[in-house]
């Protein structure tokens, strides 16, 4: 599935008409409509399937029509593909919970729930466009083309970041809270110094919002008119602290006082989620600057495998949540509209089972690293220190091997 | 209670809880301390008992629980931040540094800076990054700061006490993986000064000194090294501003030989200026230059390398030999 | 003159309706109205008196008329205090330049151009309110009774901070930009703590507004609705950086997106300043929150003695603000009004050269710091490295008197 | 241009002039940077000739300028930071420690971090609060990162480009109160290595170490000594990250005395490291033990006290004497 082709290189600028592929003109008039929403304190939702799996057409939602035209080229084969990918990254997520509790891997945060938002907003991209990711984007990182078992590296304790960023345009997973969205603003910067027409999008959570870096971010990329999208997904909880312990008024306003448009997207409406992220990177590709986007989501599981969400939030909240579920409207849509049959479905099932054994497999074979890569990659260009303890320790551990060799 | 057997981070809970009941200005701030209890359940169970106005989870943004914390103090309350790992004590470092630090000095005394700032810090949990690292040396040369860091329950209680009582700021580092060692606590005692070591082996031909989880690991050092006829002294510095050298110069001038031991990396680790301050006082009682063991000058590694970066019983006891062969 | 009086320390909260004295029921209307007008793109200035030293009526001006109500009270008596205290703190200011030129200073950040926006504010206070000021507070500091002489120590050279923050409350300068913010949430939530009805303000710059610090306390006072008002005065310049270099659009228009209402005030309009921040002290006391009040104001000087603003603007600019000049006009219209006659300004102009006197008296006798003071206050407590080295420096220079006793 | 005599400021100018020149992934970023030339003046000239898209003022905002810094290098670009004072890198320390320094381990070797750090720092220019501070161990204990000082116009040049060609994040620490000092640089000469320090003055009863605005104060003291006979080495260390152990240990067992001086207070300066490991590699060489001038445990004070604060002349003479006494 290409929901987005990738555009070559381009200079970026040289037209104010240039546009991404499915890109409609639009790009200016949402943006009004963005601002005007962000007006009022009942938060607008962009919704373009329903938790009931059905369409939103122009005439039910006079908002969502404007988003409308930017997923006007989707197929039912493309709504296929976004609905495979976000089984597959369930699947995958699945797995990874499974292999932290035989304790194969260390920690596990999963994404259950937020595949929608994930998914949507990571096949808006093109592939020149850069990623800069939290700790929970499996599920961008699956559109990126990076393999989901390189993800676990990290979680399994070998490494701090197991994928060579460029060759996916995928960003190391970030931890420390909001750090990411300056280095995304500062690579935007680069973008545009380049000439270039791709895009930048920073992801992060309704708790990282709270961090002073993001609100740099935000000045930063107002200021020099960056191509950034900065993607929020507000899943309602920051390990226990709920969203009224981060700010008063829904987030997606807070891009107007800043001086660029915030829009709240269902973030469980895959069709809105990619809508919405087209509309995002086009203003960024038209050189209109930063957009903000907040998908409003929940995070269905514990914050991480070492979470335990009942002691703060109640089981009825998640269920109600569950109603909502990414996967099963689309579900519902495909099945309803004739979109996919019988025979897709198992299919699917069957890849999905492949993938899980694949990933049981390449997990258990992943090696433990030499015990002298602590000394690897500190330093480009050699520090004489790293040196002379590398050597102290290779002598100590070498007089272990000659005591055991007598 | 009087005398208990506990962990140490039922310790750290019952000495909150003691404080939060004495002195109504007591209040404890952080990411998820309130339903949740913290990550580590140091503050479980007292959000329900003391309330959310004393017990406050915070917006996720070090800066601002310590720079609101400094507020609250100059109110005229005595906040105990939580910072939930040691990594993420950063974005709150210019808050500690230029501000809490100085505010003392700044306004020639006249007003008080008692924030404590708790911060679980060291590796051997097997986690992922930024959960596992020892920055006690970035507090420790801050003048104004105090930074301590317990070994045992019964520490951690009574320092914990006295931090929260201290009308400065303390960094009080709490040594994560030893959350769960129990010991016994006697919350009626009189405790020691704050920042006193203590030796807590005694010994004759060696002296080993460390402070938080490196205590342990000396402790089980001696042991293995007594088996073999060597008889280590181990002093628990508890304080890493100030440190006692007084107390150490009087273990270093009866054994000769010292080896400090700490997770921090070793290059300009606390047993720098151990090594030069204990080197300049003990000079001629020396029999070998004080060595250190430490962390290297590496990224603190991925977990499945954590056994092999952290100072352990056989590196210890290597420098122990190293110092004896002199 | 006491354009506000002190009320007693009351519980906070007990009643709704509590107001400060002269600050009107009116607390709601305005905050509606602000949050309307942060939501034009045009900025909406509150002026009560124009540059020409015409009194805006409710007829003139709508928006004017909600924050005409905070300064019903005022009296002709109450107007010449309020230019006796723009006058006095320029005089004050003008004669710190002059010491800082012979020596007397290392340096001084001059507020000429922000007398209105800093008395306005100031005099909005309570005495049980709390200040948290940049360097750049003079005039506030006069309000609130702290000798000017004392502000000078940290200029000189003799100290950090000359000042008991708690005799006037008012804190210490804080020289680090933006960090001032947070205390004063800090100290607001403590406020609300302590059921007081009293508010605290929190000044900072057009360039501070950037620094993280500044959105964070934005978060905090939002979300748990501390009777804060931060109080930007937007003196167009951060050093050498126009504002376009920290911000895409008006400041007061960022508080919206974090939950309260922003205003943006003629900052060079000593009466407007005193009815917006009454507005927002009196939301504070209401428990309504967190109020920002940006004051448009501008830097008519360098940024401080060591900087030469030629480097970076124009002579122009600095020309067609002049024609605002805060003290200018309300002494048009004093004098148009009746309010004032020659008397009055001469014997202010005898107490402006008394007060310049002083000063300069008061700072050649400042005396240097005795050495060991080097030692002092470090620790509330004591420490035991700091006790070792203070004896080690004293045994050092009481080395050279007994060499220079032989 | 060849060789010709100028300021530290102007040779710092010159090389950030030539490194633009040479590659236009060069950046320069910071507050007033531009039009105003930097509140130093080091970047003077530059926006006029390269343009605002290479000589960029930012927002007043340290943590957003190093993070989107880190940002452009991902994307290829070398950006050349300035914070204003040394006071003022705080913010801006999480970005630098947690992501600044970690970032090409973290990708195991994937990504470079070709980025300086330039700070204007220590004191003796009579500065308010914040703006005299020698903050030098803060970086060189965190592992990824490089710290480097010059003290005189040729090194500045110098140094300055090679930090820039630096694949490696380097801490480019700049003595505020020596830019007026002048010296000869040969803009054509093939420089030393960055990291290795050099014998500035000769001698042979004890050495003195020292960076950045102290070498100039340890020349003159070597002088004075010389007239009461004393013969005094000289080593300018030139980098705190790595120090040049191997260098200072040829002279030290020459010499067999070591004083190290620098303005960071003493309790865990560099100097902490330096008499550790110089103490490790010269035990049996050292006559007296290693000997530290620095600054106290306690806030850098207002101006007027400023030179009783600073190690001057006599407190270097004195140390020295001390150390022959021994
Ligand atoms: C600076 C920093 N502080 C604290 C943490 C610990 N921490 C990890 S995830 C998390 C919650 C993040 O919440 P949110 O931004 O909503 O993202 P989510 O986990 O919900 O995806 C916290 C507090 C951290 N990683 N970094
Ligand atoms: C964190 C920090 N960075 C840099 C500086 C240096 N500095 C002092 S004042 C100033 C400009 C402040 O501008 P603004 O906030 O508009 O206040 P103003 O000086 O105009 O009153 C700068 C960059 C500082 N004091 N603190
Ligand atoms: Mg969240
Ligand atoms: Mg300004």
């Amino acid at each position: 599935m290409t929901v987005e082709s990738t555009a070559a290189r381009k200079p970026r600028r040289s037209s104010g008409t240039k546009r991404a592929a499915g890109a409609a003109s639009a790009a200016k008039a949402p943006a009004a409509k963005a601002a005007a929403t962000a007006q009022n304190a009942e938060p607008q939702l962009v919704q373009l399937l329903t938790p009931e799996g059905e369409r939103v057409s122009a005439a039910d939602n006079p908002d969502a029509a404007e988003f409308l035209s930017f997923v006007e080229d989707i197929t039912t084969e493309d709504l296929r593909g976004l609905y495979r990918d976000m089984v597959l990254t369930r699947r995958f997520d699945g797995e990874a919970t499974a292999l932290q509790r035989q304790g194969e891997l260390g920690l596990w945060a999963s994404l259950l729930g937020q595949e929608a938002a994930q998914i949507g907003s990571g096949r808006a991209l093109r592939d020149d466009d850069y990623v800069f990711p939290t700790y929970r984007e499996h599920g961008v990182a699956w559109c990126r083309g990076v393999d989901p078992t390189n993800l676990l590296g990290m979680f399994r304790g070998v490494n701090h970041g197991g994928w060579d960023p460029n060759t996916n345009n995928f960003h190391l997973y970030t931890i420390v809270i909001g750090s990411q969205t300056l280095h995304a603003t500062g690579y935007a910067m680069g973008v545009a110094k380049d000439g270039a027409d791709s895009a930048v999008i920073a992801y992060f959570g309704d708790g990282a919002s709270s961090q002073g870096d993001v609100a740099e971010a935000f000045t930063f990329s107002a200021v020099y008119n960056s191509p950034v999208v900065f993607f929020c997904q507000n899943n309602q909880w920051a390990i226990s602290e709920p969203t009224e312990r981060q700010m008063r008024v829904p987030l997606y306003q807070r891009a107007q006082g800043f001086g660029f448009p915030g829009v709240r997207v269902d973030g469980n409406d895959v069709l809105a989620c990619l809508a919405v992220t087209r509309w995002a990177l086009a203003r960024a590709r038209a050189g209109e600057g930063p957009t903000l986007v907040e998908a409003f989501t929940y995070r269905m599981g514990a914050h991480t495998t070492s979470d335990d969400p009942t002691k703060y939030r109640r089981d009825e909240e998640t269920q109600a949540w569950e109603a909502k579920d990414p996967i099963l409207r689309l579900k519902t849509y495909l099945l309803a509209s004739g979109g996919a049959d019988e025979a897709f479905f198992e299919s699917l099932e069957a890849e999905s089972e492949a993938l899980g054994k694949r990933v049981r497999e390449v997990v258990r074979a992943m090696p433990d690293p030499d015990t002298m890569a602590i000394f690897e990659n500190v330093y480009a260009d050699g520090h004489a220190l790293v040196d002379e303890e590398r050597a102290q320790f290779a002598a100590y551990l070498a007089s272990f091997e000659a005591e055991e060799g007598h | 209670m009087a005398v208990e057997k506990m962990s140490i981070a039922k310790a750290l809970n019952e000495s909150l809880r003691k404080a939060l009941e004495q002195d109504p200005k007591v209040l404890i701030m952080g990411e998820d301390v309130g339903k949740l209890g913290g990550v580590f359940r140091i503050t479980d169970g007292l959000q329900k008992d003391f309330g959310e106005e004393r017990v406050i989870d915070t917006p996720l943004a070090e800066s601002g629980i310590v720079g609101t914390a400094i507020g609250l103090a100059l109110r005229g309350y005595r906040p105990v931040v939580e910072i939930q790992f040691d990594g993420f004590v950063f974005p709150a470092y210019d808050q500690i540094v230029t501000q809490l630090a100085k505010m003392h000095a700044r306004a020639l005394g006249k007003v008080k800076m008692p924030v404590v700032v708790r911060i679980p810090y060291a590796g051997g949990i097997g986690a992922v990054e930024h959960h596992s690292e020892s920055p006690e040396t970035l507090f420790a040369h801050v003048p104004g700061l105090k930074v301590v860091s317990p070994s045992n329950a019964s520490d951690a209680y009574w320092m914990l006490q006295q931090a929260i009582l201290s009308d400065d700021p303390v960094i009080f580092f709490e040594p994560k993986r030893r959350y769960w060692d129990k010991g016994e606590v006697d919350t009626e005692a009189i405790p020691g000064e704050l920042h006193k070591a203590r030796v807590t082996r005694e010994g004759s031909d060696i002296t080993l000194a460390a402070y938080g989880p490196m205590v342990k690991v000396c402790m089980e050092a001696a042991a293995a090294a007594a088996e073999e006829g060597k008889s280590v002294e181990v002093v628990d510095l508890r304080s890493m501003s100030p440190i006692d050298f007084d107390g150490l110069q009087v273990s270093v001038e009866k054994t000769r030989r010292l080896v400090v031991v700490h997770e921090a990396p070793v290059f300009l680790g606390t047993g720098a200026e151990i090594a030069a301050r204990i080197t300049e006082r003990c000079f001629y009682h020396l029999e070998a230059p004080v060595l250190r063991v430490g962390g290297f000058h590496a990224p603190y590694p991925p977990a499945r390398l954590e056994d092999e970066y952290l100072p352990g019983l056989d590196r210890v006891l290597d420098a122990v030999d190293r110092s004896l062969a002199y």
